[in-house]
């Protein structure tokens, strides 16, 4: 079957995705893939998920609620289900993750028809992989204390400044770039750009190493870097706006345009704990059957069945008493949840947790350590959970601002 | 979409649903707000803790409550029940858990649910009353250890003719004084037996227990040679009834919990608006405001826990047992949580009898005890998730 | 042995008061004494624990430290060996709590001549019992935000407002009290005062009724009550920098000029859970069997040798990076550690945690719910634990002011 | 004083225990200042996690430390040793802890600690070598579950004229590439032996783990028909020795973890004080103050911890196994909580390789592990303060 799924009824459409995706489980990777697509490292992991999200995308996997004529299937509503059926099926997730959630939706609300046709149809097919340009070293969690400059320059803009935390930057063709064009003023000074990244003069891409020794996010520097004014993003002065329009996207507030498998494996996190657990020790007595310890396990698999569950209810509006409520708490929600659970498996492992990857004796080829140290990437990163806390405080339960 | 996923879609929360979940919020939302309570059962605290009297309940409100149907929720037509799903029923336990309500309805719905899974012409005459006249019902299962084991049955039975005769004690029996029939387990030989007895009846006493909750009565039950005729034997294999049952009467404590929880944590949001203290709203400093969504993230994963358990439930699932105790302990300990930091973050003035916080925080600390707290739960939790331990 | 002991010696000093305690311990109270002498309630209760300090304090247990004319034994740190002592013969504590640790310190410091000799011995004897008038309906934690008005008329003080969390109001003759007598200044316009209570017209004293049904704090009314200036502690305008005396000498800082026993039985309080953990069940077994609830009470066990020995490192400077540091946490830690104790005896108390005070099964006559709600009166009063919290981080770790 | 209480006043940390700990901390302030341990240790991740070396170390600091006499710290005047207290010598392990050393130090204490508690001849001559020499000294006491049970020999002896043959495997044995001579303990029948044995003798291999620290090693040590001399005997009553060193043991590494949790402590705050968000330094935010005052707080109970079961051990108080367990089970949460919030307070910086965090937190995170975690201490007081679990 290789023509796309173009079915308009929901349950069909969610069984005929079903019945796709068993029929086109992908071969393993011949590399072994990180947890999340931002930790996406090698060329090697790069082909293969690329070529995963180009058959994702030719079976009307992704793009499903995008309108044709920016390449994408037109429907309504039927994203969610294919990113519902894509994470039941634990296939692996989609690279081009940057593009999907936070790219495309940007665009869709704040480009010009043109942009749309331009940059929407690559981003769907994986063939063109974006990066985010927000973070900067002296920015943190105040995204509007933004320092890369872009001046006009005729009909193009000149760049300069350094961007970091930048996932996915040394594949990336584009990047979504958030710039100060004037500083006068601290919010309505920021303009945002498509800026092109591969092959730029005046733009070097330079891997960072992580705490856990490994590469996969860069920083970026712009030194006096051209990109045409065709690349600007809305009005001059209106980057605070669509920057936020990229963060709501981004924190679950939307489907976005397709999310794949992998990341959704909640209920998976939990087994891998007790599946440890039987192969530990504490003492002399296997962790599986310490009592603190399966209080612990027990913990974190009622955590996963709630944080399913939230994710399901977040679709019934009558039991949801703030629309943003559930939403919201999506990222916080789920980096932390992935915390506590590497951390309790660092803990059960005992002994065996000071044995790290590529030690033969290390449980699950040394992942819980690994895992344990990567996941402050993701409770720091696209906002600190510090920051998340303060949003549900003050969007949700009407807090005055912290700030 | 059943060939999917077994568990009705949106949990089963349909429009009946919604629309009886609204009724019973609006009504209570009339009839009991947080100064009626207040005034009902908390207008001085000589008389239930220093007097020793029960704590008050509203009779005429009762009748209105029976009036609107609530009591026979959880009974089937042909009793003159309404037969709503446990989904249906949870919705509106969370309003009567957000309204503190004290009255015997937990105690009454958990009885009609015991009597439709034992399905015997017994059962059926008091669901029947139950229904149609509202009788409340409550139940007498609980032995002197507070163990909320069903098989530890707190009296015995010997067989007197066609009858019984049951001797022996019963406690932690909720709102004894606010019911008029018990469901009672007894053994006989190695056999569980539930049985129906009014609690005026000759050799029944009922002696009061001091409790913290003021939205409640507690008691222990003796039976002195009670003589139970063959009519009022619901049931000779109760254990099954209990098996059955049990993950219900957890859940619906759970969605009393999820209520009240979400009232405290309402209540003190609007308090940390307010408030001013250092020329702020207190909900500007972190320390007030990131408790709370913490508290807010705790109860919505317990809600989403209790639907998830209800439509199990309703599903006949096999993970139903599995999600029921995930409920509750959920539901425990979120509602501890937010019962804590209220009375923190209101400071003075949540330390005072005068503000309802108190009635709420007595309340779940009751809840939360009751059917077992969240190291029990997952004590029961572990042996289904990783298996028992293993004897070496 | 009638006569007070008079030994420079330290290592003497403490022999002969502990045989003092052993040969005097006192015969039980009529009536059950709360926890805390905050807490004191009934004119029974007052009797026996004022009778008690009178004892202590005649005997030089009391005072030790304080000159010989303000009524005290004229020593040099043998206070703190005292103390100790009456903590570890878990004898009662000593009633006059407000004076001995927040008045004496207070007086000492900023009082006249004739102010120490009229006001300290009372205070040491227990004679006159102290209250504190720093908490206002409005205030909160926000000991600035007084409104509680001091007009001078000739030579005297015209006093108008409303007093709040008083505890031993009821008992009291003195309280030490805060008032503002300028509104222009925030800090500047504070006045505190040596303020009589008892039998004063134009006060009025009116139990406040707690969470847990009990009395034992009040609000203290003042309607036009008139002072003389006499009673001004320091200077008109000083209030802020006096009452930070009073709060540092009650946040541990100083060893006061007594503290009795009682409150000090850290360990007493784990030995208890214990007790209670083997007489309750969770399901069928024995809560001192659940090695959930034990992993829980050692951690209770370790947090009450963790307090009795930085109370004990306190006292070696060597072992303490920066003076403050072990003092200021005095409040929070103390005061926690009974919270979650108290949680802890709820938890393991099952089905009988329902029960409370006047049930005869209640575990313990119903401690446990009644410490667990008469719990959040500590960690509320005397400055919030949040803003314990600030103070902490600010003094002691030196970051910024977070108000 | 001694009257009153067995442990000695101030826990024994006197003038000496003073002037020692200033030393260490002089010492190590100018010889390992952060950025010099970075280039140290961190300079290349490849090196370590991808080349497969092992962590490197200064082995020119060795020799000062072997000169400022650290080997012989607990070692007998008799051998050469400096006989130091516990707590003066957890004072100066504190300070390797702040500085994360790395070194055979605490192997070599350890080792030390046991030999002193054999007492024979053959511990002696070790004694005088590790005091006199500094010969790095380490222990291959732990079999391959890790169990931490010093029964737990991992090797097997059968007895060969009056000499021994061992085989078998020891793990987890600690900085084993930069020690000269290993205590290994073994079975001969149902006794447990302790023996010295070189890491270059015959049939002994190691092995090299891969682990996440970089101020340490590790390996596995395979002993293949290895031949004692009966000089090299150290105990044949090895139960006692352990039994009197392993508290002393698990109070080194809490004392490391004190000094590395007080380290990430005020490096934290100092990052707090600078770092600029929303206008302001961030440690202005409660939600970076707070934390950070827990983790004060968390530290200040287990240094009071540490200093207790050391003046309890020095006293030979009977109290110093609990005391022992406490200290290790408060220093292991301390420095785990620490570790956390010092990495996410730091936000995005505190995650890159080129800040000196990570060398801690993974130090921490081995030392949290080594000897027992605080579930498995805490399991052990359980058994201390509560008694054992019933069998019914």
């Amino acid at each position: 079957m290789n023509a796309p799924i173009q079915e308009p009824d929901p349950n069909e459409f969610r069984s005929k995705v079903r019945r796709w995706l068993e029929e086109n489980v992908p071969p393993p990777s011949p590399e072994r893939l990180p947890i999340t697509p931002i930790e996406v490292m090698t060329f090697g992991q790069r082909d293969y998920l690329q070529e995963w999200q180009r058959k994702c995308y030719k079976a009307g996997l992704v793009g499903t609620d995008i309108p044709v004529e920016y390449g994408g299937y037109g429907h309504k509503g039927l994203q969610s289900i294919a990113n519902q059926e894509m994470k039941r099926a634990k296939v692996p997730y989609l690279i081009n993750i940057v593009g999907l959630s936070m790219a495309v939706p940007t665009i869709l609300r704040h480009g010009t028809e043109e942009q749309k046709r331009k940059f929407i149809p690559g981003c769907l097919s994986g063939e063109e992989i974006w990066c985010q340009g927000f973070s900067e070293p002296g920015a943190g969690s105040d995204l509007a204390n933004q320092r890369t400059m872009a001046k006009k320059d005729g009909d193009d803009w000149i760049l300069n400044g350094h961007k970091v935390w930048t996932s996915l930057g040394h594949f990336a063709k584009w990047m979504i770039l958030l710039t100060r064009t004037s500083s006068e003023h601290k919010y309505e000074g920021l303009t945002y750009f498509l800026c092109p990244i591969e092959g730029q003069s005046g733009v070097t891409v330079r891997p960072l190493v992580k705490i856990t020794g490994e590469t996969g996010f860069n920083e970026v520097l712009f030194e006096d870097a051209r990109i045409p004014d065709a690349y600007r993003l809305d009005e001059v002065g209106k980057g605070w706006t669509v920057a936020m329009t990229t963060l709501t996207a981004e924190r679950g507030a939307s489907e976005g345009a397709g999310s794949g498998g992998g990341a959704g494996d909640i209920l998976g996190a939990t087994a891998k704990l007790v599946e440890l657990a039987r192969n530990s020790w504490s003492g002399d007595t296997l962790a599986a059957d310490n009592p603190v310890t399966r209080d612990a396990i027990v913990q974190r698999s009622i955590a996963a069945e709630g944080l399913r569950q939230s994710a399901r209810r977040a679709r019934v509006s009558s039991l949801c008493d703030h629309p943003m409520r559930l939403p919201l708490q999506q990222k916080l929600a789920v980096t932390e949840f992935d915390q506590e659970n590497a951390r309790l498996g660092v803990q059960i492992a005992g002994a065996h947790s000071t044995l790290y990857k590529r030690d033969s004796r290390a449980p699950s080829e040394g992942h819980w350590p690994l895992a344990y140290l990567n996941s402050y990437g993701n409770t720091i990163a696209a906002g600190t959970n510090e920051i998340q806390r303060n949003i549900l405080g003050e969007r949700v339960l009407g807090l005055p601002k912290s700030k | 979409m059943s060939s999917i996923s077994k568990a009705p879609q949106d949990f089963g929360f349909g429009e009946d649903e919604v629309m009886l979940r609204d009724v019973a919020h609006r009504f209570l939302d009339a009839r009991l707000p947080t100064d009626k309570l207040r005034r009902l059962v908390a207008e001085r605290p000589e008389t239930v803790y220093d007097g020793g009297a029960t704590a008050p309940w509203d009779k005429a409100l009762w009748s209105e409550i029976v009036e609107l149907g609530w009591t026979g929720l959880a009974i089937d037509q042909e009793q003159g029940g309404a037969d709503i799903s446990l989904v249906g029923i949870a919705g509106i336990v969370e309003e009567v858990g957000r309204y503190a309500l004290p009255s015997p309805l937990i105690p009454t719905l958990s009885a009609s649910m015991m009597l439709r899974a034992a399905g015997t012409e017994a059962a059926n005459r008091i669901m029947t009353q139950i229904a149609s006249e509202g009788t409340p019902t409550g139940l007498a299962i609980t032995n002197a250890r507070g163990s909320w084991e069903p098989g530890d049955a707190p009296l015995t039975a010997v067989a007197d003719g066609d009858g019984l005769i049951l001797s022996g004690s019963a406690y932690f029996v909720q709102d004894a004084f606010k019911v008029d029939v018990l469901l009672v387990s007894a053994k006989l030989g190695n056999k569980l037996l539930l049985c129906g007895v009014r609690t005026d009846a000759k050799g029944v006493h009922l002696k009061q227990d001091h409790i913290h909750d003021l939205t409640r009565d507690q008691a222990s039950v003796h039976f002195d040679e009670v003589r139970i005729e063959p009519e009022a034997i619901i049931s000779r294999d109760a254990a099954s009834v209990f098996q059955a049952t049990w993950p219900r009467l957890m859940v619906l404590i759970a969605a009393d919990l999820c209520g009240a929880a979400e009232w405290l944590l309402q209540t003190t949001v609007e308090y940390a608006k307010e408030r001013v203290q250092f020329d702020r709203p207190i909900g500007f400093f972190q320390a007030v405001k990131h408790p709370l969504v913490n508290a807010m993230m705790k109860i919505d994963e317990a809600r989403s826990l209790v639907y998830h358990a209800c439509a199990e439930l309703d599903a006949g699932s096999e993970n139903a047992v599995t999600a029921a105790h995930m409920a509750k302990s959920s539901a425990s300990d979120a509602a501890a949580f937010i019962s804590d930091r209220s009375i923190q973050l209101h400071g003075g003035i949540g330390f005072t009898w005068e503000h309802a916080l108190h009635i709420y925080f007595k309340r779940n600390m009751h809840n939360q005890a009751l059917m077992g707290d969240g190291v029990y739960h997952r004590q029961k939790l572990a042996d289904l998730v990783i298996g028992p331990i293993s004897v070496i």
